[in-house]
């Protein structure tokens, strides 16, 4: 069956997302769509100095996009920025390495459990999709910063 | 003999047999094959001659004189006749080849839509694929024309109410489709073709769900166009067909230039073919066009009528066993009147990839997301759909396949 | 072991063994194949990728969650992938499959070509096949530009002498075959590159003839663009690649509209998808698409270096061979430096038809005609030539048996 | 071989052509070109009420369109033009039944040569080249007749 895929912790995070919904203050927000599906979703981010002071998402999409916003709003909020870049290249590499890339648990948490979601090509977009709008929302925000 | 004719009947279990895929599993299933709106599976027949093609008689067309090129220029000739008789023209110069229906229907956006102004009108509907509408805004980004489109009923009927405002003076194309990607929906063009004749305007009908199910004859849809494509109705992919009135055919100046499609050529000045030809630079899809002759030999032998019969009790059969399926919320009209055997669908709650993703592992194959046509998903206020589309190899079992997996589907989303 | 390597040396015999056809009778003779450079005959390996694909993996690509989707998908971007590879490309990204190579030169005339303005110029050559003239005729017609060309030598090389005066200020693109189909020639590409980036101009390199036989390494060429077409090169009918430099191609606007190039579609407005993917409408040739890069794997594991040797070889043997029939006046360099193995040539007093015919009689097959390039016909001052062309499954023997059937056409004729 | 097409008729009409070259005076001309092959012909025809007085020719072509130029010359010279456009149908018929219409040879005389030549479609142009620009002229002669 799906059960590579749909682990039990996806579920629960789909079910149960973790800091949904789009929150002031914010610096920036990226706007990101699948074109094959049509989801969407869109993410805040608010810095302060180095760290991630907050990230607010919203959007459309499966449950596997779902979950992994939920799960990257767990992982970057709190944190460094560095260290939320770190996470979102460690996550990026699994996804994209075809089910051959071992992914640490330490750095990656509940995101391993998209391990199985990189053997299914068709659902790699969607795991990424809010991974990738919160990429570039960070980089919008310190463009924001720079050129003040 | 008793003076009534028993209708006859699609021998689905023997046809099943002519298409190798169908005997193949997917994820330890057997395979069940709902997704043919999006492309065709194809018999033994169809990949034979290709294959026949390629290991006799391959060479190139329109050019040589020699025993090979005669061969396959024969082919590639015979296959338009195949195609032409198919749908009914007068001629085979009114078929041309294309590589696909979203060529065809750019072909007349670029070709016919040269002679188009500032001010004129194109008019669409809200229905339309992907492939019927960008080709259309382009054109009037280009041009300054404006586009407009015929509104979507709740139960996915085209709302001709408007129909004399839409199509007025100032429309020069209307671009159809005749039977709906997403609701299968068979548009009534008669009422169309008749007013836009009448001010003035050419028609063309998006044939590429219409004329794999339908047994389309273009002389008595009167239209001036009609494009579909191959790989949606046994056929290979790499081609399409966009079929022309001969009148307006040649009326139209040049799209693609290149081998082929000239009289003479100076580097000062090139005069044209007629139609088809002027329509087909470079080298065209000939092993393709065989394969689609062979196709389209497969579907006459079968017998369109007794093909379409097929569809619409099996269509029955799937609308009435999906509105079993607690709280599923079906897009299109809701019994097989003036409809294909296209169901797109909702689950509540659920997003299709998930559905499409669940009922995969069960074997079930269909489509999930905006089937290339956003503005319809957007009329009915989704992102994206669950589709299955049935062709003649479906049965009334993988029907079931399909139900019984959405109540899985229900289990581990619900 | 002794310091020097022997080159190794293409096994003809085996090769031919891999191409069913080539064992065929044509008019109760073995066949003898010698119209290549029309299209090429195919190996069972790539007749038998497209079969295979069909029987197993047959779905629609890019559009679905399920397993046969996947498949599909994965074997169409793999091919890309290995296309790509194939010419040296930086990335897969810069591969869009086109029908052929006439589709692939008139989506630069219609892209790239809609930034021209009244004025510019565009530059080909005399030597160019009407696919590489009237994309730029219609485009210089539609805006308002001049089309300017190199004359060619009586040997059949470019008179690069008007480099500097032809290709200046106002030139956008520079559109030059990298071999001639007609002479085969090999262009001197370095030095054009070099003056169309100077100005500012962009250079096309059709590839037609020069990708089958040579191994292009784009990086090398440093051209903008490279066109060509799947079957010249072993692959099948209905695909063609265009290749563009990512910073070029991303630059471009959407050439086709319709499904699949799209970001988001409403029916206000439409934005659109990165390359290649934009200049992909509708469903592409995916089967074809599985067959090229079969022949692209066929190639490789052939070796390019070795086809090349082997083909310079035959090439050398044939001039020679051509040298001794009375009155043969041949088109195109003498020698086998910087030419490949196409050799066109005139029989006083002979109409090109009339030689094909009686060679078809012998079995033997080349082209005659103008060769879609009739500019060069007309340079030479003939209406038409006989063309014999040369790939890796051509033999000695078959070059002494077309130059016994011109002496047969000189019997009957002279 | 190719004994079927290159009859000693048609080789013998090719080698020795019958009334060739362009003459005055003329009513009407007409230029084809076969676009395949880049083949063209020029024929002139003066009519004279119902008679064909001169019908002229030059062009570039194979044996086939040459040797049906010389044929048609013999053909339609100094009959009438309904006569013409009978052997005009007759030799059109003859050309396109791939083999399987048999001429008549009253009607086609030397033409009935030709008969094996319909076996090879690709060749069938070249033999309808001069027929074609001959009727084309005919056509435009009559024009120029009824508007003085
Ligand atoms: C040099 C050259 N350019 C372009 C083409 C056109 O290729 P295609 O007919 O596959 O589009 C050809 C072959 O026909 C060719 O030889
Ligand atoms: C209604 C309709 N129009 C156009 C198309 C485009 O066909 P193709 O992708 O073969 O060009 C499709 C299918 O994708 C379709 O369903």
């Amino acid at each position: 069956m799906t059960d590579a895929l749909y682990q039990e912790i996806i579920l629960d995070h789909y079910k149960h997302p973790h800091g949904r919904g789009l929150r002031e203050p914010y610096q920036a927000q990226a706007h990101h769509v699948n074109p094959t599906c049509g989801d969407e979703v869109t993410v805040r981010v608010q810095l302060s100095g180095e760290q991630v002071e907050d990230v607010s998402y919203e959007g459309m999409g499966c449950s596997i996009s779902q979950a992994a916003a939920s799960v990257l709003y767990d992982l970057v909020r709190g944190g460094t920025v560095e260290a939320a870049l770190t996470r979102h290249d460690a996550f990026q590499a699994m996804m994209t390495g075809r089910g051959e890339v071992e992914p640490d648990e330490n750095v990656l948490e509940d995101g391993v459990a998209f391990a199985g979601v990189a053997k299914y090509p068709a659902r790699v977009k969607c795991a990424l999709l809010p991974w990738m709008a919160f990429k570039d929302a960070v980089l919008r925000a310190n463009e924001t910063e720079t050129q003040p | 003999m008793t003076g009534t004719v028993a209708a006859p009947v699609l021998d689905v279990a023997r046809a099943r047999k002519d298409f190798p895929i169908l005997s193949r599993e997917v994820n330890g299933h057997p395979l069940v094959y709902l997704d043919s709106g999006n492309t065709s599976q194809k018999p033994r027949a169809v990949i034979e001659a290709m294959r026949q093609h390629y290991e006799r008689h391959n060479a190139n067309v329109a050019r040589s004189v020699h025993q090979l090129g005669t061969e396959a220029t024969e082919a590639y000739e015979g296959a338009r006749a195949k195609v032409a008789a198919f749908i009914g023209a007068t001629s085979p110069d009114e078929v041309v080849f294309t590589k696909n229906s979203t060529e065809a229907i750019n072909l007349v956006a670029y070709s016919y839509g040269a002679r188009l102004r500032l001010g004129d009108e194109v008019v669409i509907s809200e229905m339309e694929h992907h492939s019927n509408i960008v080709p259309w805004q382009l054109l009037c980004d280009r041009i300054g024309a404006t586009l407009r489109w015929f509104r979507v009923s709740d139960e996915g009927r085209l709302d001709l109410s408007t129909l004399d405002r839409l199509v007025n003076e100032r429309t020069r194309i209307v671009s159809i489709a005749h039977m709906s990607n997403v609701l299968g929906t068979i548009n009534p063009t008669e009422a169309i073709v008749k007013r836009a004749h009448e001010v003035g305007a050419v028609v063309l009908l998006d044939g590429s769900q219409s004329v794999p199910h339908l047994g389309v004859d273009v002389t008595a849809l009167d239209a001036d166009f009609l494009a579909f494509t191959s790989h949606k109705m046994l056929g290979p992919t790499g081609i399409g067909v966009l079929w022309g009135r001969s009148e307006v055919l040649e009326s139209m100046p040049p799209f693609l230039g290149g081998g082929s499609m000239i009289e003479t050529v100076s580097l000062e000045k090139t005069t044209f073919a007629k139609p088809p030809t002027r329509f087909e630079a470079g080298t065209p899809p000939i092993a393709q066009a065989v394969g689609l002759g062979a196709a389209v030999d497969y579907l006459s032998a079968l017998g369109m009528a007794k093909l379409a019969r097929h569809e619409a009790q099996l269509t029955g059969y799937a609308l009435e066993a999906l509105a079993t399926v607690p709280g599923l919320r079906l897009f299109g009209p809701a019994t097989t009147r003036d409809r294909g055997g296209i169901l797109s669908f909702d689950l509540p709650g659920i997003h299709p990839h998930d559905v499409g993703q669940v009922l995969d592992s069960l074997g079930v194959q269909v489509r999930v997301g905006h089937h290339c046509a956003r503005p319809i998903c957007v009329r009915y206020g989704v992102a994206a759909m669950t589709r299955a589309s049935l062709y003649l190899y479906n049965t009334t079992d993988e029907v079931d396949a399909l139900v019984a997996g959405l109540a899985q589907v229900r289990k581990v989303f619900g």
